[in-house]
């Protein structure tokens, strides 16, 4: 699949349409996960529009997105950036080994008190 | 005994909002666009004039299409004739199809003031249609038949 | 049986190249009724023109055809042809065989059969025409302007120049508006009052205007020309004729805690207030809400002090109607209310502001005497971070689809001025895009940057925390590309404006149409912009759309205009081809009404019996042929077949139909 | 009045205290919480892809459960009760993933988001009123300064969640009023403590999770209350100062109830 079909997928996912977006850059200035992202949430709606999804699967921001849906609530366009995200994200996992996340990985990740839920909402989150 | 095939020249009516599609069926006219001369155009003063007895009075009388041009949704002339013509339209043809009058010989189209060349294509389009489906026959009066 | 003649123009050889002229002349002959039939090199010329009249005469025509050029061309001057030998001009059809058939078939053949079939549907339309004469009513040579702001004001003003009385219905005890809340002006920087109150002044001196304000338009009847307005004198328990507007009263009066709307309650006033000094009419209003005499009985104060016995506790609502011929609409805008913007803390701190709030804030005769301090500490801000296209372009619920065009001058206007006033402060303006289009516009904004180095950033602002007596503000600058985190002392956010609450109701009164967001609709987006679809209602300012102040005094100055004309006529010439109901088919069922745009339908109850004695009451839908446009969206959409149409009649347009597809 | 509950698994295990103490209380309060038998966990995440349909099933057979016993669907931790609201917002309104479900699931009667997903804390608000809670308070817990962690799974999307004014929310400040303390409001209570990615990225988290809990202090809280465990998790484990309390809001309201632990 070539970059444009990959970005109509993604649209498809997403469910998001980037067209909608105006890059007023509010979901940028809203996330709090910002500074640990390589590319912010703006920039997921604009790549995922022009079809440069490669640079996206390949850079850690898709894993740094802390689903709080900040952008998705204040985007004065309805675009729901944290979608893309998502979308981005699960186009990457969903193929072959390329899980974020692995079993073998969770021990050493894990201390007394950690929630069931962190562990479901991960794998949710990083594996297919 | 071989019957020369005459070549099917369907009969169109179009009716016209004065303020959009007329004007347009002009522009298209002063751009020297052409398109079948089967069409002929009523001028009506608003989509909304067009009472559905028109169409089921031209299909009795032998036409094989009709075709309605109004303004755009939102442009009308009147503020929203053109709304309440795409509501009887989309009832009065689903009627005829009902009665067996193809959905294809009937239709609404948007065409301003300014597009010459839409109004031309869009009869083109909607002649090549009709001509492909052939004559109507269904609710034709035979009393009115040509001889 | 009619007798009609025909007549064919060769346009040159623009209609006589592709079409056989004289075959269509001899063919048409053929059909009934038509005993004249002709065709000549140019129609429309005058010979041509006297060609008919003549034909007219000799041949004792009753009805004509004209086949040539499109109606939308030469209509109007054949119709005046016939006429000046005393034909009907609604006697007459044209058939269109330029532009709709020679300019756009090259086979002779074909473009001379259907020269002839539209040749014959008008001839059969022309069978079934009547003569039609256009109505005419009287005009009431007065202008009612709702609204008296600076668009009512220079609307106004122009109306009684010229001559005409005009009332002002303004729902504040004062006219002036919005502009009276602005401080300075963009792009000039002149103070908005200075401009503003002469021309208050003028309207309260001219003999031509009347202002009634505290007042509202609770109903309207009638048509262009002749509207019956009720008008409510909402009771302000103070006699205007007899107040001076000394002030006093609203000195002394003991209730002081009332929220100053004149200030968008950032400081208080008394239960009895004049908005502010330069107020027209310069009269007091009791606030009823807050005043201990109305509401307990007690108190009194005010009264006593009043020297000219002014003070009335027992005033009432006044019910009054007037005849006006036009009507303009100015009722003016509101920012948006900001409750569903508390990302940017608007309801957490106070010194999160509106721009409008910030105008105040500014301005000599705001709630500090113009010097610039915070609402919460009375400190004077370091740092501010103006927020552009709050509520406007959002396709979200809580905001405005459109873009509210004033907002990205006067945020620069505030920047300049800040940056003037108090060189030590930052200013941050916060944009998605700049948007200044206008005369001397975009240099304004450039001066911003460049002289006053006022800090725009691209990027738009995600939240704002009130920290301690800090403003922390998140915002991105999508330029380099970086989230930033401003401690600012102020934040003021430009509150996209939406069309005033009384414009809904009001639309529906007048029968005037609106769009989604509430502003009212032009008759034509580009070439009728100042006229409502609904003949003799007229707008001016932002009740048509978001605009500034040199855009409203443009568009009141036209639409004066609009209604100089209109007024200026001592008759009105309708448009014949109106809906019209036949009495003994209507049902009275109201179907035609609901759907008719203008309001033109009414009912009446009628006496149908033979001998009038009331036994055989009908109601029945009557058309005015002054409102009707003549759309004829009733004629279809009436169940028993009685609304008709004339110059469109229903038998007309079947007869055309006969023709083409015989 | 009766719920069907839904308690999801970290209160099964490590959220105890959230789960005893809101049992303990609507005992109190005159509301029964039956649990769902045999409940799935939600998966902790709503999935937001419009083509994951099996990661939603969990969530719907709950909300069918609840349909066919004709109560409303009780929720606690803030995580299930934004996977549930979310998935049954699309049973009701989205045709596509409402069909495929219907197909999967085979259901007698298709499910279409007929049920109301309420959260414990809604109940408190709309169907108790804070008011009875006021009037049924043993232990004022007066002179407390405590400030409400909402966290952004019950806020966002305020569209779809309904909760409360997602930018400057009230109920558990006016839940804190009622119980007799005094409740703080600090900016970042709806801020993300970066709970999901507290596995993933440490740092991440901790740097939240300090913002917040220097927030709280700042504006003057004494401890601070959540209805999420995660949060729980994160602003206790991942706050290395470790200076301020979090409770649960069942907690403090057993508390004030006069409901002990041992109980």
């Amino acid at each position: 699949m070539d970059n444009m079909e990959i970005s109509k997928e993604i649209q498809r996912i997403s469910g998001v349409n980037p067209r909608k977006c105006m890059r007023c850059g509010k979901c940028s200035g809203t996330c709090p996960a910002y500074d640990q992202m390589e590319y912010h949430p703006h920039q997921f709606v604009n790549l995922a529009l022009s079809g440069k999804i490669d640079k996206l699967m390949e850079s850690k921001s898709i894993y740094t997105c802390l689903s709080c849906f900040a952008c998705v609530e204040r985007c004065p366009r309805g675009v729901e950036p944290a979608n893309i995200i998502e979308a981005v994200r699960l186009w990457k996992i969903r193929q072959q080994n390329q899980n974020h996340l692995v079993a073998d990985q969770i021990p050493a990740m894990l201390d007394e008190e950690i929630p069931q839920q962190a562990l479901v909402s991960a794998f949710r989150k990083y594996k297919k | 005994m071989q019957v020369e095939e005459k070549e099917f020249k369907p009969t169109i009516v179009a009716f016209c909002c004065n303020w959009c599609s007329y004007a347009g069926a002009d522009l298209s006219g002063t751009n020297r666009l052409q398109y079948p001369a089967n069409v002929k155009i009523i001028r009506i003063p608003c989509s909304c004039r067009l009472n559905p007895m028109f169409i089921l009075r031209a299909f009795q009388r032998g036409a094989d299409g009709v075709i309605l041009c109004g303004c755009h949704p939102g442009d009308c002339h009147y503020t929203t004739g053109n709304y309440y013509a795409r509501r009887r339209m989309t009832l009065l043809f689903s009627m005829l199809d009902f009665l067996g009058i193809e959905k294809e010989r009937t239709r609404v189209e948007w065409v301003s003031a300014a597009e010459g060349q839409k109004f031309a294509e869009t009869m083109n389009d909607f002649v090549a249609t009709v001509t492909k489906l052939g004559e109507n026959h269904r609710l034709e009066d035979l009393r009115c038949k040509k001889q | 049986m009619q007798r009609i003649g025909v007549f064919v123009c060769h346009c040159g050889t623009n209609i006589a190249a592709t079409v056989d002229v004289k075959k269509v002349a001899e063919t048409l002959l053929q059909e009934p009724g038509v005993v004249y039939a002709t065709d000549y090199q140019y129609m429309c010329s005058e010979a041509g023109q006297n060609m008919i009249k003549d034909a007219i005469k000799a041949q004792n025509l009753t009805g004509v055809v004209i086949c040539s050029c499109s109606p939308r061309m030469h209509e109007a001057t054949f119709r005046k042809a016939v006429a000046a030998v005393g034909m009907n001009p609604y006697m007459l059809e044209v058939a269109n065989i330029r532009e709709q058939c020679s300019w756009i078939h090259k086979n002779i053949e074909e473009a001379t059969e259907k020269a002839i079939i539209l040749g014959r549907a008008a001839v059969a339309k022309v069978h079934l025409n009547a003569p039609l004469i256009a109505g005419q009513t009287p005009v009431t040579k007065r202008a009612l302007v709702i609204g008296g702001g600076i668009a009512g004001i220079q609307c106004a003003l122009d109306i009684a120049d010229a001559g005409y009385q005009v009332d002002i219905v303004e729902k504040e005890p004062t006219v002036g508006g919005k502009m009276t809340k602005i401080d300075k002006t963009f792009p000039t920087l002149d103070c908005s009052s200075c401009i503003l109150t002469p021309k208050m002044v003028d309207v309260a001196q001219n003999e031509n205007i009347k202002i009634y304000s505290y007042s509202e338009v609770e109903s309207v009847k009638g048509f262009v020309g002749n509207f019956t307005v009720g008008i409510k004198r909402k009771a302000r328990y103070v006699k205007e004729d007899i107040c001076t507007g000394c002030g006093l009263c609203t000195e002394k009066c003991p209730q002081k805690k009332v929220p100053n709307d004149y200030n968008l309650g950032l400081d208080t006033k008394r239960a009895i207030y004049i908005p502010f000094a330069q107020a027209v009419p310069k009269v007091a209003t009791i606030d009823a809400d807050y005043c201990t005499m109305l509401k307990t009985g007690k108190c009194g104060v005010c009264s006593k002090i009043c020297t000219a016995g002014a003070i009335d506790y027992t005033q009432q609502d006044e019910h009054l109607e007037e005849q006006y011929g036009a009507i303009v609409v100015a009722t003016g805008y509101n920012p948006i209310k900001l409750d569903a913007f508390d990302e940017f803390a608007y309801s957490q701190s106070p010194d999160v502001v509106t721009s409008l709030e910030f105008e105040r804030l500014m301005s000599a005769s705001g709630p500090n005497g113009g010097h610039l301090v915070r609402p919460s500490d009375h400190k004077e801000p370091k740092t501010i971070v103006f927020v552009q296209c709050v509520g406007s372009r959002s396709t979200v619920e809580c905001g405005k689809p459109y873009c509210s065009k004033i907002c990205c001058m006067y945020t620069c206007k505030h920047a300049m001025l800040c940056r003037e006033k108090y060189p030590d402060t930052e200013v941050y303006v916060f944009y998605i895009d700049v948007r200044t289009p206008g005369k001397n516009y975009d240099e304004f904004y450039r001066r911003a940057v460049e002289e006053y180095d006022v800090h725009y950033i691209k990027g738009m602002v995600g939240k704002v925390c009130p920290e301690g007596d800090k403003l922390k503000v998140q915002a991105s600058d999508l330029l380099t590309n970086e989230q930033l985190h401003i401690d600012a002392d102020m934040v003021v956010l430009a509150a996209a404006i939406e069309a005033d609450k009384s414009a809904r109701p009001l639309a529906t009164l007048l029968t005037a149409s609106m769009d989604t967001n509430d502003f009212f609709t032009e008759a034509h987006a580009k070439l009728r912009p100042v006229e409502s679809p609904t003949a003799g209602v007229f707008l001016a300012g932002c009740a048509q759309g978001p605009k500034d102040i040199p855009e409203t005094v443009t568009q009141a100055g036209a639409c004066a205009s609009k209604v100089i004309g209109l007024l200026a006529k001592d008759h009105l010439v309708g448009n014949p081809c109106v809906a019209h109901s036949d009495e003994m088919m209507c049902n009275g069922c109201s179907t035609c009404a609901n759907v008719c745009p203008y309001g033109a339908i009414t009912y009446e109850t009628k006496d149908f019996s033979r001998r009038k004695d009331g036994t055989l009451m009908r109601r029945v839908a009557s058309v005015n042929p002054a409102v009707c446009q003549g759309c004829g969206c009733c004629t279809v959409a009436c169940p028993s077949g009685a609304m008709d149409l004339y110059g469109f009649s229903t038998k007309q347009i079947m007869s055309e139909v006969d023709a083409i597809c015989k | 009045m009766v719920y069907s509950y839904y308690p999801g698994c970290t209160l099964k295990s490590k959220a105890v205290d959230l789960d005893m103490g809101a049992r303990k209380a609507a005992e109190a309060l005159g509301i029964t919480m039956v649990e769902i038998p045999e409940w799935q966990c939600c998966g902790g995440v709503y999935p937001m892809a419009k083509d994951e349909v099996a990661t939603k099933l969990s969530s719907v057979r709950a909300l069918e459960y609840a349909k066919e016993q004709g109560q409303d669907l009780l929720t606690l931790c803030s995580a299930c009760h934004h996977v549930l609201k979310r998935v049954n917002n699309d049973m009701a309104n989205d045709a596509e993933i409402r069909d495929k479900v219907n197909r999967y699931m085979a259901l007698e009667e298709p499910y279409a988001g007929e049920t109301k997903v309420i959260h414990y804390l809604e109940m408190l608000r709309d169907v108790v009123g804070f008011d009875k809670i006021k009037e049924a308070v043993k232990n004022p817990l007066t002179d407390r300064k405590i400030g409400a962690f909402y966290g952004c799974l019950l806020l966002r999307p305020s569209k779809t969640m309904q909760f409360d004014n997602p930018e400057n929310p009230s109920i558990i400040e006016d839940f804190i009023t009622a119980l007799g303390a005094t409740p703080v409001k600090y900016p970042l209570r709806n801020e993300c403590c970066g709970g999901y990615i507290t596995m993933e990225n440490k740092d991440l988290a901790k740097a939240k999770v300090a913002n917040i809990v220097n927030s709280a202090k700042d504006a003057g809280c004494d401890a601070l209350i959540t209805a999420c465990p995660l949060c729980m998790y994160n602003l206790t484990q991942n706050n290395d100062a470790a200076d301020l309390p979090v409770y649960y809001f069942t907690e403090l309201l057993c508390e004030a109830l006069g409901i002990g632990k041992e109980d």
